[in-house]
């Protein structure tokens, strides 16, 4: 049984089929990238799996449990979290109060005891407190705590994104697209981070267009095009693969 | 109940449904155009027939001239409006804008109770008050002059938005104001001109209805109400539908006092309001699809 | 974090310190004036009928100041404007017990908002004396016969009054068939349990019974519906803008049977040409030109209306005005005969005996605070464009 | 919550205790009391809007329900007062539920106008209704409130009455904000996509928080009713819904603390404006307009940019010459 399981996933807006047919799985403890050109359907994929869209056809299937058609905040309780290809960090809060949200999974003060400071309230204000400071700590952002989310560099806003995440302690976290805009120096600070992430116990999952970055860190790869599955392999195979390359590179003539 | 009793719901139904549509439009032509409720759009109604009251009262201008310095006027009032109160905002958010226009219309009707005091005014009906009977039922002379008025503006609206530039314009900020900017259109001058002929719309609404209804500077907010069930109940996308669900609501309200009861004839109207939204928030007349790519 | 504490303590000082009233010390005059207090709508819904209850009130106040005042002592009239909800008639109540300490309160002028100011005039034991017609509800089990609040007066005729007048009226002309129209404010609303409970005493059946919202304009469908009962006679009891258009849209649709008003149909911008004919019960102070000399209020009449309309020349008097000014009146007589502080106004109003006012002569009682008479009012219809009594143009 | 507002608590409780000194006028203290009514309404609302980005044009109806319920069963089937408040507030609660569920997908100006529709509707009603709340002239003779045997009648009582609870509510409400759940209502004001993603669920934390300032708007109406001993439709149509949004705008959207001084300052504003006596609304229209368009934070917004404006030039003269 493996750790996600996708099969015969389909998502169509009107005519146009953006995903259609995927079958695919990831095992746990690996680094599985998605990677296509353009409008490939990977950011689809992603949704699909996190409940963001709802399914056309298909099943997906989390540790064998049937999430399709799950609401985004049950998948997450399930221990999935993701991070965002365009960045959706809580402006209005404090670094320190985003990666808070991020605990949210893991509390359980309703607002009748919040109101009332029940006893357990403090406690576990504490415990998400601490937890929220020891993965900013992780990702370094600990000196920016109380700081405007807004206000961040662009940078260290996708890094507080990914503290947010991890402050779930999910058993497979979704990348979307995570070192898109970063600099050379900055990505090579990413592929630290996420095989950090893996030893950690959190399966990574991410789309991505770097190949630098794909190729040198993931152990598996899923290539996507037009919304199809072309093949699924460890990167020395995949980049031997003709399909791959004229789906990227187009025919030669 | 007789017919010609459902003729004469009809007639007051379809007349009143007219005003109500005048005032949605110009919710719709604004909204369209930069996203705002304008709920001072009561007021430009109001502001059409007491200046047409003015017009006609104090400085005896001869009807048509009195229609059209009237529609003028208003028109300007709107246009210094958005200048003065809409365009010096940075990035206001939807609830402060429609603080703005709320606090507008308490100002225009302070300053509309300071120019015309606080009684009803009236001016006299376009062509003599003898009813014409139309299958039994009496219709008043004035009912044709607002349903011709109104329907004459509404074509030639439809004849600009269609086949001139500025009416591809306007539709074009309508859809996206970004893309518009890129292509070229020059957003700041069609925001101008939407605020322009909305409130020329009120005005012309308020200044055929001032003779069958008389005006006092409080009118103007409870036809607010109405025209913005009708643009939200016909979707907040589509023109016709706006014009269309205007008409209805007024049928809805005429038929139900007539043959249900008087007693709940507001609450219908809103309870409608309400049904819609919970049910399609699209409207009735437009593709749910598209309703969903209007950013709030 | 520092910076909120700041703020707060600012806001709040500054808070503090407008709220601490720095009201300057008038220079004593030699005598106080005698305060008295006045709350009318002077905007809001019912801005037509405040406006002119303030205009005579000032008027009257500067005319008895001008004449050497009461006994000496110069009245000072303080007006406070409700906008008709009931919240401000409280806090302006408040105002004027407790900081202006005034020893009479006239007003207020809708029904809803004296039946708000009563029970707090009767705890701080100030004397009301109310503008507002409909105080029905304040007897006990509504029915007035029954003493009402000690301090509580009013100048306007009982709805009672109004409604069997018209109601003999119809009689007498053989209607049996009457369709109600009411608005629904609390003077319309209690025109209609009035016209409702009263009509089987005069054998008449009510054959339709509507009603209309304050800001209607456009009442064709209900005077439709009204016209396939085919009543011999309407009556239309509201005190809203729409009442001066029932007229003109009964004709175009061709309802022509008998259109009675209420007592709240009297101020003349009401009057369209489609009016002429309409028959409604009201206080002679409309048609004073109509009735004999020898009548006890014609002089009274006279004056006020010459007074108010040289006053405002752009203004015809209404009978609002007139509740003004019989209330402003019976205080400075009480205070006249029984002196200026609250408990001997109350005795003084309570022994009031035929004082002429404009909605009538007043004589009051202990169990009556009204003090009007079924004579109080007189038919009054429109003809040629004006008020005229039914008798003089029968 | 945080330090910081314990302060603040404590100071708003002295500042309550010791305002009568100050002001002992019975005319001062009963404006006071509206004000103490209005600001449990505005904590409520601010939360809604200001936290959880709803926007609501229809509080009055929930304050109507609560007034209405208080009235009719204190004055005609003698409830206790206390009594009267909770059934009050179970029915606004179901009507909250009843308006709020469906309302969850609606978004900026379609959710004004449902609740809008919602707020005219129970106008409209209470003065139809003719049998159950006397109609259009409303009635008189609420009783006051009586508690353990002491009858708040006078306005002094009513004021540390109204006051107390507000304060109550106001630390009730705090401890919601600084709580888990208040992190959740602003990260769904946010970004209600990631705030999904992330595990909150977005659809129960609205209804929830919809629920409770509806509820405070009911506490506020069963006050109102017994404050004024009277109740008509008139207290509770748009201009009341239209005067709760400006309280929190002009407090500053996001503050509760805002939110109370708006809600204070809104109250007194009328009372001063009697100066220009007819043309009141005329003033109250600009200052209103004056407000939203300069002040777009609110007075906190401003106060706090005056204070920094402060703390920054101070800083930079301490800078340059030591």
């Amino acid at each position: 049984m493996n750790f996600l399981e996708i099969k015969g996933l389909c998502r169509n807006f009107g005519g146009l089929r953006a995903v259609c047919d995927l079958n695919a799985h990831i095992e746990a403890g690996r680094i599985t990238a998605m990677i296509g050109p353009n409008g490939a359907g990977k950011t689809t994929a992603f949704n699909l799996v996190t409940g963001l869209l709802p399914v056309s056809t298909g099943k997906i299937f989390f540790q064998g449990k049937d999430i399709t058609g799950l609401p985004p905040h049950k998948i997450a309780f399930l221990g999935v979290a993701r991070t965002f290809q365009n960045i959706r960090i809580f402006s209005n809060m404090s670094v320190l109060e985003n990666v808070m949200v991020g605990v949210h999974t893991r509390s359980c003060k309703g607002m009748f005891s919040s109101a009332l400071r029940l006893p357990g309230v403090s406690s576990e204000e504490k415990f998400i407190r601490d937890e929220a400071f020891k993965y900013l700590e992780w990702m370094e952002l600990a000196h920016l705590a109380s700081m405007d989310a807004g206000n961040l560099p662009f940078g260290q806003q996708r890094i507080l994104e990914i503290a947010r995440a991890l402050a779930a302690k999910p058993k497979l976290i979704l990348l979307d697209e995570p070192a898109a805009g970063l600099n050379s120096q900055e990505t090579n600070k990413l592929s630290k981070l996420i095989r950090n992430i893996l030893e950690s116990g959190v399966t990574v999952f991410l789309v991505e267009h770097d190949m630098e970055l794909v190729m040198n860190i993931s152990h598996d790869i899923i290539v996507l095009n037009n919304g199809f599955l072309i093949t699924r392999g460890t990167p020395s195979e995949v980049q031997r693969n003709k399909d791959v390359i004229t789906a990227y590179l187009g025919e030669e003539h | 109940m007789g017919l010609d009793s459902y003729i004469q719901l009809f007639f007051s139904g379809i007349t009143i449904g007219s005003i109500y549509a005048m005032v949605a439009l110009g919710f719709l032509i604004i909204y369209s155009s930069t996203g705002i409720i304008n709920l001072a759009q009561g007021e430009f109604v109001m502001l059409g027939g007491l200046i047409a009251v003015t017009c006609h009262h104090t400085l005896h201008f001869p009807m048509p001239l009195t229609f059209l310095v009237t529609v003028l006027l208003v028109t300007v009032i709107g246009t210094l409006f958005e200048i003065t109160c809409i365009h010096p905002l940075k990035n206001p958010s939807v609830l402060g804008l429609i603080m703005i226009t709320i606090a507008a219309s308490i100002l225009m009707r302070g300053i509309a109770m300071f120019i015309w005091g606080k009684e009803e005014h009236g001016i006299p009906t376009f062509s003599g008050d003898k009813s014409v009977s139309v299958i039994g039922a009496s219709v008043p002379p004035q009912v044709f002059w607002i349903l011709g008025v109104i329907f004459t503006v509404l074509i030639i609206l439809f004849l600009i938005s269609k086949y001139t530039l500025i009416g591809k314009a306007m539709r074009a900020t309508a859809a996206d104001r970004t893309a518009a900017h890129l292509v070229g259109i020059n957003v700041r001058k069609i925001v101008l001109l939407s605020f322009a002929v909305s409130a020329g719309l009120g005005g012309v609404a308020g200044v055929v209805l001032t003779p069958m209804t008389l005006m006092s500077f409080d009118r103007g907010t409870p036809l607010a109400l109405k025209g913005f069930c009708a643009t939200v109940v016909g979707g907040l996308g589509n023109p016709a539908g706006t014009v269309i669900a205007g008409l209805l609501l007024g049928l809805i309200e005429s038929f139900v006092t007539g043959l249900v009861s008087s007693h709940y004839k507001d609450v219908i109207a809103l309870f409608i309001l309400i049904i819609v939204l919970f049910v399609k928030p699209s409207g009735l007349f437009s593709k749910s699809e598209e309703a969903k790519l209007k950013k709030f | 974090m520092k910076v909120h504490k700041l703020l707060f303590a600012g806001i709040i000082t500054i808070l503090v310190l407008c709220l601490v009233p720095g009201c300057s010390k008038k220079t004593e005059a030699p005598k106080p004036p005698i305060k008295i207090g006045a709350i009318f709508s002077v905007t809001g819904p019912a801005a037509k009928l405040g406006g002119p209850e303030k205009n005579t009130v000032l008027m009257i106040q500067d005319q008895i100041n001008a004449a050497g005042g009461i006994n000496g002592q110069m009245i000072e009239v303080i007006v406070e404007d409700d906008q008709g909800v009931e919240e401000n008639t409280i806090n302006a109540l408040q105002k004027l017990i407790h900081r202006d300490n005034v020893v009479a309160i006239i007003g207020p002028t809708r029904s809803g908002n004296g039946i708000a100011a009563a029970p707090i005039c009767e705890e701080a034991k100030v004397p009301l004396v109310s503008c507002a017609a409909t105080l029905v509800q304040l007897y006990p089990g509504k029915d007035i016969s029954k003493s009402m609040y000690r301090y509580v007066f009013k100048t306007p005729q009982n709805d009672s009054h109004c409604a069997r007048t018209i109601y003999a009226d119809c009689q007498k002309k053989g209607f049996t068939k009457v369709a109600l129209i009411t608005g629904t404010t609390a003077f319309g609303a209690a025109g209609r349990v009035e016209l409702q409970t009263r009509a089987s005493d005069f054998g008449i059946t009510i054959v339709a019974d509507e009603t209309y919202p304050a800001d209607a304009t456009d009442l064709t469908p209900i005077l439709t519906k009204i016209k396939s009962q085919n009543p011999q006679a309407l009556i239309n009891w509201s005190i809203v803008a729409a009442q001066g258009l029932i007229a003109g849209q009964m004709k175009q649709i061709d309802l022509n049977c008998q259109l009675y008003q209420s007592h709240g149909f009297g101020n003349p911008a009401y009057i369209t040409e489609a009016a002429e004919g309409v028959l409604f019960p009201a206080g002679r102070l409309l048609v004073v030109d109509d009735i004999d000399s020898s009548n006890k209020q014609y002089s009274v009449l006279k004056k006020f209306k010459n007074d108010y309309e040289t006053k405002f020349p752009d203004e015809e008097v209404s009978t609002f005005a007139g509740h003004g000014y019989d209330a402003l009146w019976l205080v400075v007589n009480a205070i006249k005969a029984n002196g200026a502080d609250r408990e001997s106004i109350r005795t003084g109003l309570e022994a009031t005996k035929n004082f002429v006012g404009t909605a009538g002569v007043f004589n009051m009682s202990p169990t009556d605070h009204c003090g009007l008479a079924d004579d109080a009012f007189a038919m009054v219809t429109v003809k040629g464009g004006s008020f005229r009594l039914v008798d003089a143009v029968q | 919550m945080g330090k910081n507002n314990y302060i603040k608590c404590a100071l708003f409780l002295i500042i309550i205790g010791f305002l009568p000194v100050f002001v002992s006028n019975q005319y001062y203290l009963s404006v006071l009391v509206f004000a103490g009514i209005y600001a449990i309404v505005a904590i409520g609302l601010s939360m809604l809007m200001g936290y959880a980005g709803q926007i609501s044009l229809g509080h009055a109806g929930f304050f109507a329900i609560g007034g209405y319920t208080s009235a009719i069963l204190t004055k005609f089937h003698n409830f206790h007062p206390l009594q009267a408040m909770i059934i009050g507030i179970v029915f606004t609660v179901f009507a909250a539920l009843l308006v709020g569920l469906p309302s969850l997908r609606l978004r900026g100006h379609y959710l004004a106008m449902a609740t809008l529709g919602f707020g005219e509707i129970i106008y409209v009603t209470s003065g139809a209704a003719t049998g159950l709340t006397e109609g259009p002239s409303g009635f008189s003779g609420v009783p006051s409130i009586a508690l353990a045997g002491f009858t708040i009648k006078s306005e002094l009582s009513k004021f540390y009455l109204v006051w107390l609870v507000a304060l109550i509510i106001m630390i009730l409400s705090l401890n919601i904000i600084h709580s888990r759940i208040g992190r959740a209502l602003r990260s769904i004001h946010g970004d209600e996509i990631a705030s999904n993603a992330m595990g909150v669920n977005v659809a129960k934390y609205k209804i929830q928080v919809f629920v409770y300032s509806a509820a405070l708007a009911s506490i506020a109406g069963s006050l109102y009713v017994h404050h004024m001993r009277f109740v008509s439709p008139t207290g509770f149509n748009l201009n009341k819904s239209i005067l709760f949004l400006i309280m929190i705008m002009s407090g500053g959207m996001g503050s509760l603390w805002g939110a109370v001084i708006g809600a204070a300052i809104f109250t007194l504003l009328p009372e001063f404006l009697g100066v220009f006596n007819d043309y009141d609304i005329l003033m109250y229209g600009a200052i209103l307009l004056g407000m939203m368009m300069f002040l777009p934070h609110g007075l906190t917004g401003l106060t706090t940019k005056i204070i920094q404006l402060v703390l920054s030039k101070w800083k930079t003269r301490t800078q340059n010459n030591p």
